[in-house]
């Protein structure tokens, strides 16, 4: 089989023997900062910055290497020590550097390092700047570890270190109850889908007494069917919490809370990706089970249609770019579970979404920069001619998303659109749609925050970003563009080995023209046309207008998913945990205490005897020395 | 004669001392009938000295007298202290080693 | 020396003491005074001697007689008048059903006895002349135990006398519960008492001094001419109250008046 | 001679620190401590080192009861843990001379304490092991009803009457396996011996429960656990420490050496019941914890939760999960550790641990904050952390013989999650209340950090770099399988499969 000869591993040599530098540089740098403390507040954002562009360096070269060798040496497996060896496991601590984990090392220590960058201008007058930096290396560090390890254990290190990191993040600005409700939601939700994950290592460790990928591709085909779609679901799982995923969707909207580059990089770019990762990973186990491929499949389309709902109703400008996030991933996923052939698309969108998602999240932080941190979208308006730079990174992230032909979106987005219909014709046609609405919400996005017009707040004067800002959102906005084209013609082949995926026919920067393409490219101007006919046309109101659009106010209220979570599983919690508190003191303690009281009450009983005339003593002598007696005297009798 | 003629009134003096001692409330007559029953033992032993032939049950009478007598002296000297602090020979009115 | 009986027939000894020791227990335990108690105490501890040496125990019965009943029974006695001959028990039973529960208790604890030790009974007896006459006599005879086998149990019980008398002589004495106050300590208390309750430390007043009057139960005059209550004993109040300061004075005033009426009269002639 | 040494310093510095006064009984109770762990780092490179360091001296000839200490993997980890916690308690906690007695007396008590502690964990004769079990109570209880809370006496009378109650009922089982060997030769109170018992099932079972409620009371499992909240509640969070973070642990300990050890067969019997219960703990303890109104308590149940995690392992009857069980006892010493520490300091400064006289608090002391997120995120096993490692091999092991009971038992993980995070954001995030501003003035001092640092190095430490540890974990763990006779469950699909 050609799906597992790219993934035996070959031994690391060169700089592969110190790939783990990629993690412990930022790691180290997190550490120096939280440890060191105050001492390093006046220059520890510059430290923590060239972390990344570090690792970045490293990771380049490394992608170089690979690029220069043969296909079947481009998986590197450098292990590193052994972490746990118990019984027959052993869990090594090692790193898989092959043609997929080297893209996800390079989009995030690129992103990342262009985030870092920003965030020395958007956070310069935080206080807690040099918290901040120090939370983002660890964060760095902890997703490197999820894609880089060469096992799940170790890949669960990081997945848990970027739920920690994505934590601490949200609620940054802890002195606002809801950053900090909104960073404990996503820790808890996340750690439901960590559930699922931790659930599927312990099934692999008992099925194949390994966690490594190689071993699970190779054992894979030796599940038996109801093990592998269990296996599958439970993998599911986990995705779904890390890339809010319905029905674990709700954490992503209320981590808006955290500052804006937080947003970009974590819940926009990298982390968020994660569970499209995992499942791509572990394409062994999917190839055994068209049942759990069609839940991923079905579980995708689900959240794209719900993120584009919800983007279509929201007037933060972050949380429709987080419903978008959400909608995009749900492509993603889509594409994960149709099977090998949509792997590389996945991945593919993946990474386009990660440039054109994190310049948008950048640009929207940029706008709100200059907007007084107001992120309602009703005090935007004709932001476009103070703001010039910001709006053309932002246009070419828009057309990006919403696919315009020979942006980086239309190749990723609509190769996924074709595969699905091709396997999957209702998701397909699901996708498709979709395509329409995300067109309809990001053009509302662009009229009510670019265009249309001005809707400010007194005393808002809108200005552009200081460079330190904006040369990242430059330096996005070009893959945005390009990212597409360069790739499209590439990514296929490359990633094939990694993924299982077979290598495509069409493979050219020139876009096949396809009957769906077509349709798709229809939707989208559909979209557009609507939405400007909606929004563009009149003014937009400042406050938000009532409606009776049952839609808008579903849309609006994030899909009643808090009110569900509330209804189905914190209120009868909240119950159960005052019944065990109530039980614990009155029932279990109750009866600790009652059998106390019994023996104190006995005691009552009989201390009355202790009445305290002597001659009542003498008369229990006399009473015992006859009992004795005659215990004595029958003994001899008998 | 007959040795159990003298177990018996044994017998009878040491109860009268026990329900003597159980009842009565003034501590001097309580001793008494503690001396009472001492007696009764003494006769006791005497009793089996004759039975057995041996001295030494006598020997072990004598011994009851000087310990009752070393308990007379003491415990009376208690009942005299007793009664300079509270007025009162009484034994019920020495209720305090309760609950 | 030869063993000259001092009763002649055991029997007559028996059926003559025993009824009386039965008797003089039981008054012992019903007389209402501690004298007599004592005394019927006294007779039982005569009559158990008779039968000591009815039983061949002459040392025994000698002891009995000088050391029971004369010297702890006297210490009794001497006990009984220290404490107060005339105190006479409370017949109320606090114990519910108390004397009930020990006769009955008595009761059970004398067929228990009765039993056991009847299970144990032989029914003759060696006697002990053959034991007295081994060593020429029952005193000799005893000696030989007491200061052959037995010395050291007799050692002891030397022990224990001189410790009890010593005990009785610690006891007996009466010792000051607390130190006695000196006048500086009371001086101070007195102080104390004024600073923390306001009593007034000095002496309280005289009681008043009338022309007719000055026995103790007549209150003073303060300069204002109230009453003080302070100057009459609180217990004279009590008993028959307050005299009133008014009549008391009224003898005076009215002497003044008359005299002040003599005064104005040689005044107006003059 | 060496175990004896060790045991016995601590012991004899107790007994001096008493006599000292003031500061200088802190200091040289701190330099005893100190002493005690370098003597352990020496006993642990000597084991290591191969040398055999076990004695054994005759001591009650009729009973055939010895002197006899010995070490194995487990007894060497909780023989270090019992080190280092002791130094770090008493670095921790300030001279404390508002108890009882005189801050020398604690400092005295802590170190007789450990010097007891260490005797349980090296004993190799049950009735040496059974005397310095219950030893351990009276400095406990004199820890307990010394310092802390108004109700700290009541506190300390409901441990003494738990822990008796539990020793009691093992007492019977001490004579029983005595009785029973004696009957069968000559008789012997050392563990080897004892491991050869030959009894009937039925007697067997009438043993092993003897000895499984001391350890379950020890170890507290619902429905025996409610002596630990009140305790843990009333007593200074520096004895909570100790009596969670070492006297607990002779419970799962004991678990291993004496129930598996002793009672194979009777363990095997009993799992299905021990495992429920374990899960039952896990689960009622989590939910209490969160739903309590006061950090102490809460840290109490967390433990309950954790402790059920451990039993869960050593009854799952797998290599991985007796190794994990191990491993979870060292680290939930050390996170328990950083959490009764923390809020011992949070309570220093507010004088309160209720949960809502807290507020804001990261925003006056943002090292404390820290300090106690990182004792959650340990007591919620976070992975990096030692206790992950554990908490991963308890249910991963458990999961490869019974899938259910895991994926029930990982819902703690969630819980987990729940409690701390709530009690985290109610006291620590948010606007800085009146009450915290008042009172929170401070933020953690050099001092404090000192102590509490080398607990999160080393959970940091066990949990990147877990094998040398878990070496140690898997000796005791194969030698507890030998003797049970059980294997480990076979892959079912790996690459042995077909």
């Amino acid at each position: 089989m050609t799906l597992l000869e790219g993934l035996t591993p070959v031994a690391p040599t060169g700089l592969f023997t110190v790939a783990w530098l990629m993690i412990a540089i930022p790691l180290l740098s997190a550490g120096l900062l939280l440890v060191l403390g105050k001492m390093t507040n006046s220059f520890g954002h510059y430290v923590a910055t060239l972390a990344p562009i570090a690792s970045f360096a490293i990771a380049a070269v490394l992608f170089a290497d690979l690029l220069g060798r043969p296909e079947a040496q481009r998986t590197v497996d450098a292990s590193l020590y052994t972490w746990v060896k118990t019984g027959s496991w052993t869990i090594d601590v090692g790193f898989l550097i092959d043609p997929l984990s080297i893209l996800f090392a390079l989009l995030i220590t690129g992103v990342g390092s262009l985030i870092h960058v920003y965030s020395i201008g958007y956070m310069a007058h935080d206080p807690g700047r040099r918290r901040f930096f120090a939370y983002l290396n660890l964060f760095i560090a902890a997703m490197l570890t999820l894609v880089l390890a060469d096992n799940y254990a170790v890949l669960f290190v990081g997945w848990e270190g970027v739920g920690l990191a994505s934590y601490l993040l949200i609620s940054f600005w802890q002195h606002k109850p809801t950053a900090a409700t909104a960073g404990k939601k996503a820790f808890v939700v996340n750690r439901v889908g960590d559930l699922g994950l931790t659930m599927a290592i312990f099934t692999m460790l008992a099925m194949f007494g390994s966690s490594s990928f190689t071993a699970v591709n190779e054992g894979a085909q030796h599940l038996t069917p109801t093990w592998a779609t269990l296996l599958g679901l439970l993998l599911l799982l986990g995705a779904c919490g890390k890339s809010a995923q319905v029905p674990l969707q709700s954490w992503l909207l209320d981590a808006m809370e955290g500052p804006t580059p937080v947003s970009a990089l974590i819940h926009a770019a990298t982390m968020v990706t994660a569970g499209v990762y995992l499942v791509v990973r572990s394409h062994a186990v999917y190839a055994e089970t068209p049942a759990a491929s069609l839940a991923v499949a079905i579980v995708g389309t689900v959240t794209l249609l719900a993120g584009a709902w919800i983007g279509t109703s929201k007037d933060d400008i972050k949380k429709v770019l987080a419903g978008s996030t959400m909608s995009q991933i749900g492509y993603m996923m889509l594409a994960a579970g149709i099977g090998p052939v949509a792997y590389p698309f996945a991945i593919f969108h993946l990474l386009t979404h990660g440039f054109f998602k994190a310049n948008m999240f950048l640009g929207a932080g940029s706008v709100m920069h200059g907007m007084h941190d107001d992120v309602n979208m009703r005090h935007y308006g004709a932001l476009a001619k103070p703001m010039k730079i910001t709006y053309y990174t932002f246009l070419m992230g828009y057309l990006a998303i919403i696919g315009t032909p020979f942006f980086s979106g239309f190749y990723s987005k609509d190769s996924i659109i074709e595969a699905a219909w091709e396997k999957q014709p209702v998701l397909g046609a699901l996708a498709l749609i979709a395509a329409g609405i995300t067109a309809f919400y990001m053009t509302r996005l662009m009229i009510m925050t670019f265009w249309s017009r001005e809707r400010w707040q007194e005393g808002v004067h809108p200005h552009e970003s200081p460079a330190v800002m904006w040369v990242p959102l430059v330096l996005l906005a070009i893959p945005s563009v390009v990212a597409g084209m360069v790739m499209n013609s590439w990514i296929g082949g490359w990633l094939a080995p990694a993924v299982g995926g077979e290598v495509p026919e069409h493979a050219s920067w020139v876009p096949t023209i396809t009957p769906v393409g077509l349709v798709t490219l229809a939707v989208v101007i559909a979209g557009v046309a609507v939405s400007y006919l909606v929004f563009g046309r009149k003014a937009i109101p400042a406050e938000v207008p009532y409606t009776r659009n049952i839609l808008t106010i579903a849309g609006r209220h994030d899909l009643y998913g808090d009110a569900f979570n509330e209804a189905v599983f914190m209120a009868p919690g909240q119950a159960l945990t005052k019944a065990v508190v109530a039980i614990d003191e009155g029932v279990v303690d109750g009866a600790v205490r009652g059998s106390g009281t019994l023996t104190v009450g006995l005691g009552a009983g009989l201390r009355t005897l202790q009445n305290g005339y002597v001659r009542s003593y003498g008369l229990t002598m006399i009473v015992g020395v006859i009992i004795v007696g005659l215990a004595l005297v029958i003994g001899r009798l008998v | 004669m007959n040795p159990s003629y003298y177990v018996i009134l044994a017998a009878i003096l040491f109860t009268i001392g026990i329900v003597g001692f159980l009842v009565r409330k003034n501590a001097l007559v309580v001793f008494m009938s503690v001396e009472l029953m001492l007696n009764s033992c003494n006769l006791l032993f005497v009793t089996f000295s004759r039975v057995w032939g041996n001295l030494a049950g006598q020997a072990m009478s004598f011994f009851v007298m000087v310990v009752a007598a070393a308990e007379v002296v003491v415990g009376l000297s208690i009942i005299v202290m007793i009664y300079r602090a509270r007025r009162s020979a009484s034994v019920d009115n020495a209720s305090l080693l309760k609950f | 020396m030869t063993l000259v009986p001092l009763v002649t027939g055991a029997e007559v000894a028996y059926w003559i003491c025993g009824p009386i020791m039965i008797l003089a227990a039981v008054a012992m335990v019903l007389f209402r005074k501690a004298v007599y108690s004592a005394l019927s105490l006294a007779l039982v501890m005569v009559n158990l001697a008779i039968i000591y040496a009815s039983q061949d125990a002459s040392f025994l019965f000698v002891v009995q007689i000088i050391v029971y009943t004369g010297a702890v029974m006297m210490l009794f006695l001497f006990v009984v008048m220290l404490v107060g001959v005339d105190v006479s028990e409370s017949l109320v039973e606090k114990i519910k059903g108390h004397t009930i529960a020990s006769v009955l208790a008595g009761v059970g604890l004398f067929i228990l006895l009765a039993v056991a030790l009847g299970r144990g009974l032989v029914t003759g007896a060696v006697g002990v002349e053959a034991a007295n006459a081994k060593f020429g006599g029952n005193v000799q005879g005893l000696a030989a135990l007491l200061f052959g086998p037995y010395v050291l149990a007799f050692e002891a019980t030397s022990a224990l006398l001189i410790t009890a008398a010593v005990g009785a002589m610690v006891l007996a004495h009466g010792e000051r519960l607390s130190p006695k106050l000196d006048q500086k300590a009371r001086a101070a208390a007195r102080i104390e008492d004024f600073v923390t309750n306001g009593v007034h430390p000095g002496p309280r007043p005289n009681s008043g001094v009338y022309a007719r009057h000055n026995a103790i139960a007549s209150p003073a005059l303060l300069p204002d001419g109230t009453v003080s209550e302070e100057s009459v004993s609180a217990v004279l109040v009590r008993r028959s109250g307050l005299a009133d300061a008014d009549s008391l004075v009224a003898p005076a005033k009215a002497a003044f008046a008359s005299l002040d009426a003599v005064q104005g009269d040689s005044e107006e002639d003059r | 001679m060496l175990l004896t040494i060790l045991a016995l310093v601590p012991f004899v510095g107790g007994l001096v620190v008493w006599f000292l006064r003031g500061a200088t009984s802190r200091y040289v109770g701190i330099g005893v401590a100190l002493a005690t762990f370098a003597l352990s780092v020496v006993v642990a490179a000597q084991h290591l080192g191969g040398a055999n360091l076990s004695e054994h001296h005759l001591w009650i000839k009729a009973f055939g009861a010895y002197y006899a200490l010995g070490l194995d993997g487990m007894g060497l980890l909780m023989v270090l843990l019992t080190t280092v916690l002791v130094p770090v308690v008493l670095l921790a906690e300030p001279a404390d001379e508002t108890g009882r007695w005189g801050a020398h007396v604690k400092v005295a008590l802590v170190l007789i304490l450990e010097s007891l502690s260490l005797y349980v964990f090296l004993a190799t004769d049950v009735l040496l092991f059974y005397l310095f079990f219950e030893a351990t109570l009276i400095p406990m209880y004199f820890l307990i009803a010394g310092w802390g809370g108004a109700k700290r006496a009541k506190a300390a009378v409901k441990f003494l009457l738990f822990s008796l109650a539990g020793g009691l009922v093992m007492l019977f089982s001490v004579i029983g396996v005595g009785v029973s060997y004696a009957s069968q030769g000559a008789p012997s109170y050392l563990l080897e011996d004892l491991a050869k018992l030959n009894v009937t099932p039925s007697v067997e079972m009438l043993l092993f429960i003897g000895f499984f409620v001391a350890f379950a009371v020890k170890a507290p499992m619902v429905p025996v656990h409610t002596w630990l909240p009140d305790t843990a509640e009333q007593a200074t969070p520096g004895t909570s420490t100790l009596l969670v973070g070492i006297l607990d642990k002779i419970g799962t300990f004991g678990m291993i050496r004496f129930c598996l050890g002793l009672f194979p067969d009777a363990s095997r019997l009993a799992t299905p019941v021990i495992v429920v219960l374990a899960l039952i703990s896990i689960l009622y303890g989590a939910l209490a914890a969160i739903g309590q109104k006061n950090l102490l308590r809460l840290v109490a149940f967390t433990s309950v939760s954790h402790f059920g995690f451990m039993v869960l392992g050593i009854f799952a009857l797998t290599t991985q999960s007796i190794s994990g069980s191990i491993f979870y006892m060292l680290n939930h010493g050390f996170s328990t550790a950083a959490l009764f520490l923390v809020v011992g300091y949070l309570a220093k400064r507010r004088g309160s641990v209720q949960i809502s006289d807290f507020g804001g608090v990261f925003g006056k002391a943002p090292v404390l904050a820290g300090l106690l997120l990182l004792g959650g995120l340990a007591s919620l096993s976070l992975p990096g952390m030692g206790s992950f490692v554990g908490e991963f091999l308890v249910l991963a092991g458990t999961w490869s013989r019974y899938p259910v009971i895991a994926a029930i038992a990982a819902t703690g993980m969630v819980l987990a999650a729940l409690y701390i995070l709530i009690m985290y954001q109610r006291t620590m995030t948010g606007p800085v209340t009146e009450q915290t501003e008042k009172h929170i003035t401070t933020d953690a001092s050099w001092l404090e950090r000192l102590a509490v640092a080398p607990v999160i190095v080393l959970l940091l430490l066990t949990g990147f770099f877990p094998k040398p540890v878990l070496d140690q974990t898997d000796q005791t763990a194969k030698q507890t399988m030998t003797t049970m006779n059980i294997s480990d469950p076979v892959p079912a699909a790996g690459k042995e499969g077909k």
